[in-house]
């Protein structure tokens, strides 16, 4: 195989609070190839952003990664100190956050603030700098750069202000763009615009991690899919292969939460119950006490990772049970 | 600085944590109580102090030999004994006495014009929030005037025109205090007049004072509570400030603002005087105070920091 | 826009001006619903009734009270307000100097509390829930919670009496305004340091300072040219709005260090009821505040990009 | 935290407080400013009087008795029928602007007194004609008649024993008649200010300090003090303070607290305390027109029931002397043989009941004006309480405690007379002059007989029968009517710093003095 853009291997990120360990993630392995993209899928709360900010090294404070490896074209990260993450955070890897409105510098200008990343990288002269600024916010679609530039966040819109993200993230032609809910906020058009925008950048050779818990957008962009329950990968495959033939319970119930145009059924089925407290996670399976398909093996043995065919594996007793049949 | 009105009461919230993504939620929403037990203790030990000043206050004549007026020239400035824990003042009286009566005398001047100005100032704030227009207008310029007026000046030309006194005291700092409460409370009750609730319950034809006292009033009272908490430090410092000037309670009431005023001039040879008063005054403000920012964090009422 | 804003500009200096001519207003009446007249007091212990009727009538003080009054705002514009009664002089030539000395005074304590107020708030901002942090932020509750006199006479012990480094009171160079500024200082550090605390870190959770880190910014860089000029909006305005309160509350504080300035004549103008002396006091400080509150909203606009062009 | 090295610089930088005290200048301080040192319109401070003006006659204390001297006056005559007094003034005496003084100065400076018609108009008034010149219905004092430069008289109404005392009163202080005619700002502008006495007014600062210079023409011996900076400093513990880190050179202790002057001044510094008789009175007033206290078998309770020697010996640790009478220790006249009665709160509580009265039944307000003595009211309300009587204080701001006083209303005070010169009529006349003045001192007094007495005293020329009618007059209203509760004459305490020699103050105990009367160690001078 080649190398890998982004090996993520038995990755464990933890939090230490006064009421003893949350386990935000548990032994994830991920792996984004060049010019991949790469989705991770989940509820709200199950860990996926904690993935995107460990590979970043940007887990905050009571959190700290516990275990596992990161490595970034065969560069180890987690053994990297503060300040040599610092060179690598934006020049090889750079994220593009869930809320355009709040993940601008209110009082910068947009310019300035796209211009810092290569005033941080590199030293090139200002008038240089400024130059590729413009470049990039064009390159991602922005109209009147030259008028943009010297605007503040508050005087452009929710797609425009993605669109500075996004050139921000990329003006350093970083191996990896990780996008955590970049359209989340977005209203449907300007989803589809940045949706769009991102899959060019991908097919430009940037490497990219997507991270959303709205199957569509995963389903639109995505080569390769992971689908993550309570800190855990649940489920993998490539994206036609998991939507088509999904096998765990839980990404079932994902499925059948989303209207699709293909769906037969009126009816929206939803997945009763929450997503349980990472402090407190049941002994066995964790999707155990909301799984319509639960069984006594569940709820005391944790299920292991079990290869369906070549491009998707699963982590359910239920596909163990099948195969012991 | 002049200690009056000077908290600033922007929010202090923490953020639990900075658990951003694996959030804690769906958890049974806990007491106030339990709340300020399990990420305040300190305002626990803070109301534990205050109850205990309050008992102090309530029980003074039963822990105590001595009156708190027996003058005994015999007896002026003596140090701390067995006989005396706090030793005596200029006149001979047992300085640990006067300082339980005048817990009294503080703890109600922290109290006593806090709940009036609180109350004046909750009113007319619904009153202006609510009806808006003139009436808000007039409202505000009027609370602009007292608020433009330095605090500390004009208790002092309130005192000086009423005369010295308790009841005056009382008055004075209700008077002065009422204008920021209204502030606050004007801006709250404009942002609920556009709730949703609101708004249904003026479809459906709710009167005005009843929506106001059912709908308004119990939506501002964890900022009213959280304002109360930390007013109640800022009026006892405006009390000894203006004891201090010799524009407060009049002697032969106690006071501690009163006791620090007659003991600074033996601050040197007699330091025990103001020692005593000293503590209580700072103890009892820190508790309010450490008391407040728990309340806030826990109610997390809206204020803003002017 | 350019015109909402000069007539915002205007509604603002409006209001300004009302709640001046209010508590003109307010102290005018308050002062003459005093009993006594202040002309005995004056006069001390050897005059008599007829003379002190005499004295009352020669300055006016028998007037009808809306003829006063008129006098008094008129004179007010013109910047004559009388003479003291108390110290004999026109109020105009005592406010003049005392104002000086109030001022450089304000400006020294102001010092005191944004230097200590900021990097307190900030140290304890940075090392959040640590031994620093509970230590500052105790020390700047003390701050607000410690009566501005308690620590004016702690100062002027340690310092003065037992260490013998500086005056005790009274100002003949600089160094008399080392003490009184920390005295006047001090509280306003406390609530400078707590909001600067708060701001930061309020701020530090903001998204932005993560996308500042995504991009590669150390902490420190991050702190600087991130988190400072978002945090310190709110401190700004109420920096700006302190000064005033030092400008007009340094009533005890000029009062135990014997400094002549507005706040301790306001303090005798009031114990020696000299009513001209005090009216101009009370004027001085509302405007002084009122202009303060002014300057705080100004700089909040300029400071603030969201704010400006909205306006 | 960030102080403490910054201060640790300056310690270096600046010497000891008391090692950059001026030669020839001394330090004082006081808590009340001067509202101007003209003496027609002020009558509470005399810092100014005492040290810019001279008078025709000093008064000075000989061996505890207060003693009139001459001053500007070398000799004067009395007539006969004691209406007329001829003067002659000292001769090249020169004001401090040059100017030589002259009869015509001395005519100017009483009349003017009449024309600001404001404070201390009650001495010129004896003069001849004062009256007609105070109405205005004259334009010159008739009484003055000036013979030469150096020689004139001065022909009263009335006979009063005790007119040459009065000339040394501070208010009769004499000025120069040229300066002060054309001067716009007497009083308020030390250049326009201009006396004969041993210093000029060289800066006034008002509210921070006051500064005096020494005279070059003054015709007395030359001080050793060549400048006096007088500040204002409010709060006596900072004047306590200041004294202690060498800021002052002489401080008053009477604001300080006895115990605490006896703790430390008078244990540290014992040699360099100054002790001087307040020649003055410390009463309470006991208003007559009050149910109760109009009863005299009430007030006489209060007498026996408040005890004087506890509160001279524990309140004033012995800084005071306990009176009986009216005119004071030190004062002509003073009668030593008047007896209180006995401190006695078991006689006091059988007159009471006596008069019908039981414990808590007599009640009334002893009205404390802001800044009065308040251990003294705690105390006395506190032993008056011993006996069933409830004499509740009540504060008063100066200026409503005075327009009550003065319309009679004022129920109890307790007060302080300090007298401005040498005669009983300076006291007895004050309070029991007229029902007028009695009422305006809120005393009250009914007895009409007694007061037209008081008021023809001062007309008996021969002072051994007016000394005896004083101190009849005395016994009757202290012993019999008890309309008068003395209680005792304060003792003023100074501290001179280690740069003052010795020190005098003024005679009646004021806390301002005659700075020439302070002498500095020789190092000291300039």
């Amino acid at each position: 195989m080649a190398q890998r853009t982004l090996e993520v291997s038995h990755l464990n990120t933890s939090f230490f609070t006064e009421r003893g360990e949350v386990k935000a993630v548990q032994d994830v392995s991920i792996s984004v190839g060049k010019g991949q993209v790469v989705g991770i899928v989940g509820e709200s709360g199950c860990g996926k952003s904690m993935i995107a900010r460990s590979v970043m090294g940007l887990v905050k404070k009571p959190g700290k990664i516990v275990s596992g490896s990161i490595t970034l074209e065969g560069k180890e990260l987690t053994s990297l100190s503060e300040k040599e993450l610092c060179k690598v955070r934006g020049r090889d890897v750079s994220m593009v956050f869930q809320e355009p409105m709040t993940s601008l510098n209110p009082t910068m200008r947009v310019g300035k603030q796209v211009q810092e990343v290569i005033a941080i990288h590199e030293s090139l002269p200002k008038e240089e700098a400024r130059r590729r600024t413009l470049e990039m916010l064009s390159a991602v679609g922005i109209p009147e750069v030259e008028a943009r530039y010297s605007a503040y966040p508050h005087e452009l819109s929710g797609g425009l202000r993605q669109r500075v993200m996004i050139a921000m993230a990329m003006v350093m032609r970083p191996r990896l763009l990780i996008a955590d809910e970049p359209t989340t906020a977005l209203d449907a058009t300007v989803e589809t615009q940045i949706i769009a925008l991102l899959k060019q950048l991908a097919k430009d050779g940037t490497s990219v991690l997507i991270i959303s818990h709205n199957l569509g957008v995963i389903a639109q962009l995505a080569d390769y899919v992971y689908v993550m329950y309570a800190g855990r990968i649940v489920e993998k495959g490539s994206v036609f292969e998991l939507f088509d033939n999904p096998s765990h319970p839980y990404t079932h119930g994902l499925l059948g939460a989303v209207s699709s145009l293909r769906s037969q059924t009126k009816v929206l089925q939803t997945i009763p119950g929450v997503v349980p407290n990472l402090a407190h996670l049941p002994a066995g399976c964790s999707f155990a006490p909301r799984c319509k398909e639960c069984m006594a093996k569940c709820g005391s043995e944790q299920p292991k990772l079990i290869t369906v065919n070549s491009e998707h594996e699963v982590c359910c007793h239920l596909i163990e049970g099948a195969d012991e049949l | 600085m002049d200690p009056s009105g000077n908290f600033d009461v922007t929010s202090m919230a923490e953020g639990e944590l900075g658990l951003s993504s694996p959030s804690v939620t769906y958890e049974e929403p806990a007491s106030v109580w339990h709340r300020l037990a399990r990420d305040h203790k300190i305002s626990i030990v803070s109301i534990v102090v205050i109850l205990l000043f309050v008992l102090g206050a309530i029980f003074a004549p039963l822990l105590t030999p001595y009156e708190y007026d027996a003058v005994s020239l015999s007896e002026r400035l003596m140090p701390p004994s067995p006989a005396h824990l706090f030793g005596t003042d200029e006149v001979g009286r047992d300085v640990l006495t006067r300082m339980f009566y005048g817990s009294r005398m503080s703890l109600l001047i922290g109290i006593i014009p806090t709940m009036l100005s609180m109350a004046i100032g909750t009113f007319v704030g619904m009153i202006a929030g609510y009806f808006g227009g003139k009436v808000d207008t007039i409202i505000m310029r009027i609370a602009d005037i007292v608020m433009s007026f330095p605090s500390m000046l004009l208790a002092m030309v309130v005192v000086y025109t009423l005369g010295g006194g308790t009841f005056n005291v009382f008055l004075t700092m209700a008077l002065v205090g009422w204008a920021g409460v209204a502030r606050v409370v004007r801006s709250e009750t404009l942002k609920l007049k556009e709730s949703e609730y609101v708004e249904a319950a003026r479809i459906m034809g709710v009167r005005r004072f009843r929506i106001i006292v059912r709908h308004i009033l119990p939506n501002c009272l964890p900022t009213i509570i959280v304002l109360f908490t930390l007013d109640i430090p800022a009026a006892i410092l405006t009390e000894s400030s203006l004891s201090f000037l010799g524009m407060g309670v009049q002697p032969p009431s106690a006071s501690w603002g009163l006791m620090v005023n007659a003991g600074r001039a033996f601050l040197y040879h007699a330091p025990w005087l103001c020692f005593a008063p000293c503590l209580a005054i700072m103890v009892i403000v820190l508790a309010f105070n450490y008391l407040g920012d728990g309340l806030r964090d826990v109610l997390d009422p809206h204020l803003q920091s002017q | 826009m350019k015109g909402s804003k000069a007539s915002n500009l205007l509604r603002r200096l409006l209001y300004a001006l009302i709640a001046i001519v209010g508590v003109a207003t307010l102290v005018f009446v308050l002062l003459r619903m005093v009993p006594g007249n202040p002309v005995a007091t004056l006069l001390g212990e050897h005059a008599d009734k007829e003379t002190v009727e005499r004295i009352s009538s020669s300055l006016g003080l028998d007037k009808p009270l809306p003829v006063q009054f008129a006098d008094y705002l008129l004179g007010a514009l013109r910047g004559d307000f009388g003479v003291s009664l108390t110290l004999g002089k026109p109020v105009a030539e005592l406010i003049g100097p005392a104002f000086v000395n109030t001022l450089w005074l304000a400006l020294a304590a102001a010092l005191v509390s944004w230097v200590v107020g900021i990097a307190c708030g900030l140290a304890a901002a940075i090392h959040k829930s640590t031994i620093i942090d509970r230590l500052f932020m105790g020390f700047s509750l003390l701050g607000v919670s410690l009566p501005v006199f308690m620590v004016a006479m702690l100062l002027q012990y340690v310092f003065a009496r037992y260490l013998h480094w500086l005056p005790v009171a009274g100002v003949t160079d600089w160094t008399g305004y080392i003490l009184p500024a920390i005295a006047l200082g001090w509280g306003s550090a406390g609530s400078i340091a707590r909001l600067v605390r708060s701001s930061v870190i309020e701020v530090l959770q903001q998204d932005y300072i993560d996308t500042a880190r995504a991009k590669g910014r150390t902490s420190t860089q991050i702190l600087v040219l991130h988190a400072l000029r978002n945090a310190m909006l709110p401190v700004i305005t109420l920096m700006a709005m302190q000064f005033s309160g030092l400008l007009s509350g340094a009533f005890i504080t000029e009062t135990i260090f014997s400094i002549n300035g507005i706040g301790r004549l306001a303090v005798q103008a009031i114990t020696g009821r000299d009513i001209p002396l005090l009216q101009a006091t009370t004027l001085l400080c509302t405007f002084v505040i009122v202009m303060g509150n002014l300057v705080a909203d100004l700089l909040y606009n300029v400071c603030d990009p969201r704010v400006r062009k909205e306006a | 935290m960030l102080v403490a090295p910054l201060c640790g610089l300056l310690a270096q930088g600046c010497a000891s407080q008391a090692d950059r005290a001026k030669r020839g200048s001394v330090v004082t301080a006081s808590a009340t400013e001067m509202s101007t040192m003209d003496m027609a319109h002020n009558d509470s401070v005399y810092w100014a009087q005492l040290n810019i003006f001279d008078r025709l006659f000093e008064t000075r204390m000989v061996d505890g008795q207060a003693t009139v001297v001459n001053s500007l006056c070398t000799d004067y005559r009395r007539s006969e029928d004691g209406l007329t007094y001829d003067f002659t003034l000292r001769e090249g005496v020169l004001f401090s602007n040059g100017d030589p003084l002259t009869s015509s100065d001395v005519c100017y400076s009483f009349s003017r007194l009449l024309t600001e018609a404001a404070a201390n108009t009650e001495i010129p008034l004896q003069i001849k004609g004062g009256e007609a010149l105070m109405k205005k219905e004259a334009d010159r004092l008739e009484g003055f008649r000036i013979k030469d430069n150096t020689h004139f008289s001065i022909v009263l109404e009335a006979p009063n024993g005790g007119f040459i005392a009065e000339l040394s009163s501070p208010a009769m202080s004499i000025v120069n008649e040229r300066v002060t005619r054309t001067a716009k700002n007497f009083g308020k502008e030390p250049t326009e200010t201009i006396g004969s006495g041993p210093y000029y007014a060289a800066e006034w600062v008002p509210n921070d300090h006051f500064t005096l210079r020494y005279n070059e023409h003054y015709w007395g011996e030359e001080p050793t003090v060549k400048e006096a900076v007088r500040r204002i400093i409010p709060d006596a513990s900072t004047q306590d303070l200041m004294f202690q880190n060498g800021e002052m050179d002489i401080i008053s202790l009477s604001e300080i607290d006895s115990l605490i002057v006896q703790r430390s001044y008078k244990t540290e510094r014992a040699s360099q305390i100054v002790h001087n008789q307040q020649i003055g009175m410390t009463f309470v007033a006991l208003n007559e027109t009050n149910r109760f206290l109009k009863d005299v078998r009430v007030r006489k309770a209060i007498c026996m029931a408040i005890d004087v020697n506890d509160i001279v010996h524990n309140l004033m640790c012995d800084d005071g002397m306990r009176q009986n009478g009216i005119i004071p220790t030190g004062i002509w006249g003073h009668n030593d043989k008047l007896e209180g009665p006995p401190f006695d709160p078991d006689g006091a509580r059988a007159l009471l009941a006596e008069a019908g009265y039981h414990d808590g039944d007599v009640s009334f307000e002893l009205a404390l004006s802001s800044n009065g003595p308040q251990l003294l009211y705690e105390t006395v309300s506190n032993q008056l309480s011993k006996i069933g009587v409830k004499a509740n204080i009540k504060v008063y701001d100066k200026a409503a405690f005075m327009e009550k006083r003065l319309a009679g209303e004022v129920e109890s005070f307790i007060g302080t007379w300090f007298m401005d010169y040498n005669d009983p009529a300076n006291i007895m006349a004050v309070f029991f002059g007229s029902p007028e003045r009695s009422k305006g001192r809120s005393i009250c007094y009914p007895n009409v007989d007694i007061m037209q007495r008081v008021s023809a005293a001062k007309h008996i020329v021969d002072d051994e029968r007016r000394k005896k009618e004083y101190q009849d007059l005395e016994r009757k209203i202290v012993i019999e009517d008890r309309a008068w509760i003395p209680l005792y004459e304060g003792t003023r305490l100074f501290c001179t710093g280690d740069r003052v020699e010795s020190f005098t103050p003024f005679w009646a105990g004021y806390e301002d003095f005659c700075v020439k009367d302070v002498v500095l160690k020789k190092e000291a001078r300039a």
